[in-house]
């Protein structure tokens, strides 16, 4: 295989099968509206990870980037609604504006990400954190109160443009992103200021810049994430877009391990699935029993047992399902065991 | 610690396997079920198994809303209790799923879907949020799936499609009346206004009442907002005070409301307050005591009306729940025994014919009043103007559209 | 001018909560290193224990100097124990693992209780807010002209109480010899476990008092906004850990500090600015502090020794 | 003047009032191989902490290879040539030993703008030119692109890296545990490890702090040569810090004695060994009295380490 074909191989092979997957999935509009919201939490999950795992940053405000994200493409698309680009088929031109605004998206989180960026080359750890909290939550403040963005109502009538084959191809590239960055000098750079800035200072890393970086290509995803969201629930309101959200982030990219991109990928795949099973398995009691009622009564208990459930889960491997190890990584190669936190 | 990883893996290769069986294999009757916009397949009776009619509920039972979601369930509870004791309709018992959203767009989304998809149910009922019953109503309509929402207030949710359906008045009614009220019975000249800025209901009252009594030619001296989750409103309050207003309006929850009445007179301030149908529940009294009496609020009907209907549902609803309903419940009761009334009056168990059925809805006798849906799917009915009394609240007038 | 002294009042009597709610915060960060995220949600669970104490107690005992001490007995020491047990067995066995871990069973043991009392499955309250009842009969303290400013006296209490509480968490701090256990082990547990110091002990006592802090302070906060729900942990335990970090996280004199400065800018936003953007300057407000004094107002930043 | 390659001129600091170092001085060159010494205390790592740019000096100036550098960062410091190791080991404790190299290893590519011409326009502009930044900025942008596509030069870059990190490895005699987690090296490899990590960024002054800390007297000695040896190999300059008198005697050609903050001294060993001033802040009177010595002994191995 000539070198210049190496790089670009995955993606044709990812193309190839997400495109027979989309035709396969057609039939179930259930199914691809679980595996979006998967998917959308996959990225977000993986894109974190890229900060909080790989550069030891912690930031808690993910869902403010997304916030931008899905902000910024939902309002284009709604302007672009009744627009075609000429000579295109409308199918056609929607997903080229479809893709456009969803690179607008990306592009206008980054941009919040870069300035969120540059308060953490002061801020150390929860400090830093509650930094990007803070920020989220302006971003939710923001959007309440512009009448441009509907306000505590938000985007309504966002054209459902998005499909399994857009949510998951963007995972895939989130994926190879994250994979490429870990494999290259970069990658390593990041990894040698989450174990010691000062040293990778002193080694030649420039450690603002990459950390800055860091923040850049992580709330870049987290804005396609939310552009993706935007495309398929098709409403947005500020109360997706709060703390909370970012917790359950937080979670899944601890939950998976952190620095794991594989951890992170399954962690967020369960964690988002493990409410929708729950309310599955109680369906399943509820018909053994007292008929649905019982049922309807315990969908209000997914909620607590799944906080029970993160208890647990963290008692038993606190360390996150695959530590900083990759699924594949079967020999410890690369750093296993118990990890230090942040500092 | 290889178990756990396991038990995490297999349990999310179970939720997908659970999935996807049920999608791959629906029901004997809905082959077309997976379609998204197909429209049910001639002879396919989703929603309709055997002597069951199945409906599906979405409802906010956890998070910020689940007051809300929880009486709106309690009431539809009720309402397909009485309809099963009575005999069921046409022969068949009639079933209800409901599921959580969490308060969340996206969870109603997933829900509804869920509904439509899997669980395959003959029309869906629900929200109180807008934009929840919005992104539910989005799913809905491709799918041609009726949905009757009770409380969602916002125009915006029936414009979605011909699917959508809601038996209450929108925001422009309300707030209209409420600006007319202030204006012609209470005889203000100076109103703040203090709206919930977390609430598109909220918003969408206030704005139009800030309208309304404007052109009628009220002053609003102040507009203040606070935040769903908030319960220290005296800052607000304070900068209230100083545009000495003779009336508040407030069209907010009944949750927030106590606090805020009662901090308002702690501070001194004696204006009237006034609001909207979030204002009915019984907490009201519990929370504000003393300090929301003598307030007025618009509602979709009054406790006091000597109608059995009313009567009966009150009756009902305590002696089920331990608590008077407030004005979701009697909402979510009326959105169930329309819908029922509808799959009554359909000549078949078609979607389609059920969606004809439902609009053609007129003077329907519900316990908020008589229920015509219009053109645009909007229930047109008149609203009252209630009192808040000692524990109760007292009729003032009927203000129609 | 008289709007103005409201707004002061009215700013210190919020900061006052959050200020109470914020010590606890700092106290186990002190010595954990960990954000409880679940402090909030002891707080609910606290007033909810008053609650439930104030109605058996009944309308004529609960007012009364006896019963309203009753409940705050009762609400702290169930806090302690509620306290004591997440710290046991949440917290404890991940001590030695990575902090994020730690924060995120805070996160599970938050949603736990929080969701958990939301259900309407008896004898957990249900989702609906309750009043609750005035166990400190509402007086005006003082009262300035034609009730143009008014003091209650229940604010004064509520003041008194956090300076209270503040001066003895200082001493206890300082010049006891569990304060100077507690700070061997907020400076390093290992060490101080070498040296002799009971570090599982201390660590559970500082926990315990911190739940027991966040039940006082969640039943001041009760007397003050009179409604309690399941999920107002959240958005004061959010706040109060704003106010934790501007006073510089771990330091008591800078959680009390820093509550009153929040309460205060949050209120004068609103009086004199608009109220929609109250949230925003606040966290602005947080930020600023941030990028001026990296460690807070009080804290300060140990230079990483090389 | 010219020729030095690192050089300090009257460099002070203090923290807040205290005068941690003062006017101190120092000059390397290529082939140089220098001791700094002093109790502990004197400012020895202050002194390392300044010139690397851990800390900004308040009074005089630093420049290393002709450039001054005052108020730089340490890593743009460390891009001039000037790299280190740590007092406490200061290892990426969970990479592996090739992967702690391998960072160290800087891609020398110059993607789109080639880094003599962006550091040529910094100097003109005494290091705040925009356009500098511009290219410098691009540059990583493309840089991050090309590990993305994985691009064929990218990929042999990266092959590059490797090998050069792997014989640096083999250098510092490690390459068995190439792929060992470096916490779990042994305390003396850790410390080779550090030297080996410095040589990856290609320096040509490097800073050892006190890399005999914690060794045996055999891992010493083979350090000594090490030293040397690597000095000559990479034709460096060395500084080292280092407390074993035997050491530092036996292997520098000039010493500076610090005490203080304060230079007491400096020059061949053999001059400063017998410096009375030395020999009192160094030994104090005590020790002298209590061994009733004139000259400090060769070897003072009661020496702690410093923490």
């Amino acid at each position: 295989m000539p070198a210049w074909l190496r790089g670009l191989v995955p993606v044709l092979i990812a193309i190839a099968v997400l495109a027979v997957l989309q035709l396969v999935l057609g039939e179930f509009p259930f199914f691809v509206y679980l595996a979006s919201i998967v998917g959308v939490n996959v990225i977000l999950a993986v894109s974190l990870n890229i900060v909080n795992g790989m550069t030891g940053q912690f930031s808690i405000g993910h869902a403010g980037f997304m916030a931008v994200g899905a902000y910024t493409a939902g309002k284009l698309s709604l302007l672009l609604k009744d627009v075609a680009i000429a000579g295109l088929p409308t199918m056609v031109s929607d997903q080229v504006q479809f893709v456009g605004t969803l690179l607008a998206g990306g592009v206008a989180a980054a941009l919040c990400g870069f300035i969120v960026g540059l308060p953490s080359l002061r801020l150390r750890g929860d400090y830093l954190a509650i930094v990007t909290l803070g920020f989220g939550e302006i971003i939710r403040v923001i959007v309440q109160n512009l009448d441009m963005f509907g306000r505590a109502l938000g985007l309504s009538g966002i054209p459902q443009t998005s499909s399994f084959f857009a949510v998951w191809f963007c995972v895939f590239l989130v994926v190879l992103v994250a994979r490429r960055i870990v494999g290259s000098t970069h990658g390593r750079s990041l990894w040698a200021i989450r174990e010691d800035e000062v040293a990778a200072e002193a080694m030649g890393v420039n450690t603002t810049g990459y950390k800055v970086r860091a923040f850049v290509i992580s709330s870049f995803f987290a804005g396609v994430a939310g552009g993706l969201f935007a495309h398929f629930v098709p409403i947005i309101n500020p109360g997706s877009f709060t703390f909370v959200k970012s917790i359950e982030v937080v979670v899944m990219v601890v939950l998976g391990g952190l620095g794991s991109t594989t951890g992170a990928i399954v962690a967020a795949i369960f964690l988002t699935l493990l409410p929708e099973a729950l309310r599955t398995l109680f369906l399943q009691l509820g018909g053994l029993g007292a008929g649905a009622s019982l049922a309807q009564k315990v969908d209000q208990i997914r909620m607590p047992v799944y906080g029970m459930l993160l208890v647990i889960l963290m008692l038993v491997r606190p360390q996150g399902l695959f530590g900083t190890r990759e699924v594949w990584d079967v020999l410890p190669r690369w750093w296993p065991g118990a990890r230090k936190g942040i500092t | 610690m290889r178990s756990a990883l396991a038990v995490v893996l297999t349990s999310c290769a179970l939720a997908l396997v659970g999935c996807e069986k049920k999608g791959s294999a629906p029901p004997s009757s809905g082959g077309a079920s997976g379609g998204t916009a197909a429209a049910p397949a001639s002879g396919g009776t989703p929603g309709v198994t055997g002597d069951t009619i199945l409906l599906g509920e979405v409802g906010s039972l956890t998070g910020s809303e689940a007051t809300f979601g929880i009486s709106t369930r309690n009431a539809i509870d009720l309402a397909i209790r009485e309809v099963n004791a009575a005999g069921g309709v046409k022969g068949k018992k009639i079933d209800i799923r409901v599921y959580d959203n969490q308060s969340k767009p996206e969870e109603a989304a997933q829900a509804a879907n869920r509904l439509i998809n899997q669980d395959n149910v003959l029309l869906i009922l629900g929200e109180v949020a807008s934009s929840n019953s919005m992104a539910m109503a989005e799913k809905a309509q491709p799918a041609k799936v009726p949905m009757i929402s009770n409380a969602s207030t916002n125009p915006k949710v029936t414009e979605i499609g011909d699917y959508i359906f809601r038996v209450c008045f929108i925001d422009p009614f309300q707030g209209f009346v409420m600006a007319k009220f202030a204006h012609d019975n209470l005889k203000v000249n100076k109103v703040a206004v203090l709206r919930d800025l977390g609430s598109a209901y909220s918003q969408g009252l206030a704005d139009v009442f800030e309208r309304k009594y404007t052109e009628m030619g009220g002053k609003i001296v102040a507009r203040e907002t606070y935040t769903k989750g908030s319960t220290d409103f005296r800052s607000q309050l304070t900068a209230i005070k100083r545009g000495s207003p003779d009336a508040i309006y407030i069209p907010g929850y009944y949750n927030d409301i106590g606090l805020i009445a009662r901090q308002a007179r702690e501070l001194g301030i004696t204006a009237t307050l006034m609001g909207g149908d979030g204002w009915d529940s019984e907490k009201l009294f519990e929370l504000g005591g003393s300090a929301v009496e003598g307030s007025y609020f618009s509602n979709h009907y009054s406790p006091d009306d000597p109608s059995p209907r009313v009567q009966k549902f009150i009756a009902a609803y305590k002696a089920a729940y331990g608590s008077v309903p407030d004005s979701l419940a009697a909402l979510g009761y009326d959105a169930a025994m329309v819908a029922v009334d509808a799959i009554k009056r359909a000549p078949s168990f078609d979607r389609a014919a059920i969606r004809d059925a439902i609009a053609q809805t007129k003077n329907y006798h519900g316990v908020t009043g008589s229920i015509t849906l219009d053109e645009k799917r909007n229930a047109t009915k008149s609203a009252v103007v209630l009192q808040v009394g000692k524990g109760k609240t007292k009729y003032v007038d009927t203000i129609a559209p | 001018m008289s709007d103005f002294a409201q707004h002061l009042i009215n700013g210190v009597a919020a900061g006052t909560i959050y200020a109470l709610v914020a010590l606890g915060y700092t106290m186990v960060y002190g010595v954990l290193k960990l954000i409880n995220f679940a402090h909030g949600d002891v707080m609910m669970v606290g007033t909810f224990m008053g609650y439930a104490v104030a109605q058996k107690l009944g309308d004529e005992h609960q007012s009364t100097l006896w019963g309203a001490l009753l409940i705050f007995l009762v609400a702290m020491v169930g806090c302690a124990v509620l306290g004591f047990l997440i710290e046991r067995f949440a917290y404890r066995p991940l001590r030695d693992k990575p902090r994020l871990t730690a924060l995120i069973t805070a996160i599970g043991i938050s949603f736990t209780l929080s969701y958990g009392f939301q259900l309407d499955i008896p004898p957990l309250p249900g989702a609906a807010p309750r009043a609750f009842p005035e166990i400190i009969i509402p007086k005006e303290w003082l009262i300035v002209g034609d009730r143009a400013v008014v003091i209650w006296n229940w604010q004064v209490i509520s003041l008194s109480i956090a300076i209270g509480l503040m001066l003895m968490l200082q001493g206890l701090v300082y010049r006891t010899r569990f304060g100077r256990a507690m700070r061997a082990v907020s400076f390093d547990h290992r060490t101080a476990a070498l040296m002799g110091i009971p570090v599982d002990r201390i660590i559970a006592l500082t926990f315990m008092l911190g739940s027991a802090l966040a039940a006082g302070a969640g039943i001041l906060y009760a007397i003050k906004d009179t409604a309690i729900q399941p999920l107002m942990g959240l958005y004061v335990g959010l706040k109060a850990f704003v106010a934790a970090v501007i006073g510089g996280i771990g330091n008591v004199p800078g959680a009390v500090v820093g509550g009153l400065l929040l309460g205060l800018v949050e209120e004068f936003v609103v009086g004199y600015s608009s109220s929609s953007w109250r949230d925003a300057v606040a966290f602005g407000f947080l930020i600023v502090v941030l990028l001026v004094r990296p460690g807070g107002l009080f804290g300060s930043v140990t230079a990483e020794k090389v | 003047m010219s020729g030095a390659l690192l050089q300090a001129a009257g460099v002070g600091i203090e923290f807040g009032g205290l005068r941690a170092l003062h006017a101190f001085d120092l000059e390397i060159r290529q082939g140089d191989l220098k001791g700094l010494i002093g109790p502990n205390g004197a400012g020895k790592t202050t002194a390392f902490n300044l010139l690397t740019g851990v800390y900004v000096p308040t009074h005089g100036e630093i420049r290393v290879c002709g450039e001054r550098v005052n108020g730089r960062q340490p890593h743009q410091i460390n891009h001039l040539g000037l790299a280190r190791t740590f007092q406490n080991i200061r290892l990426f404790r969970a990479l592996t030993a090739l992967d702690n190299v391998r960072v160290a290893c800087l891609s020398d590519e110059t993607p789109l703008f080639s880094r003599s011409r962006i550091d040529e326009l910094r100097r003109r502009s005494a290091g705040r030119s925009p356009v500098a930044g511009a290219m410098d900025a691009l540059n990583n942008y493309v840089d991050w692109w090309r590990a993305l596509l994985l691009t064929p030069g990218f990929q042999e870059e990266e092959q590059e890296i490797t090998r050069r990190a792997e014989e640096l490895l083999k250098v510092m005699g490690l390459s068995q545990r190439r792929d060992e987690e470096a916490r779990n090296l042994p305390y003396g490899e850790q410390r080779r490890l550090e030297i080996a990590r410095a040589l990856g960024t290609r320096p040509r002054v490097l800073l050892l702090d006190e890399p005999a800390a914690g060794m045996n007297t055999r891992e010493k000695a083979d350090l000594m040569v090490l030293i040397r040896q690597l000095r000559d190999q990479f034709e460096l300059g060395i500084l080292v810090i280092e407390h074993d008198m035997k050491l530092v005697m036996g292997i520098c050609e000039d010493i500076t004695v610090l005490d203080h903050g304060v230079t007491i001294a400096s020059g061949a060993p053999e001059r400063v060994r017998q410096d009375p001033k030395v020999i009192e802040a160094y030994l104090g009177d005590s020790y002298l009295a209590a061994h009733g010595m004139q000259v400090p002994p060769r070897s003072p191995t009661t020496e702690t380490p410093a923490t």
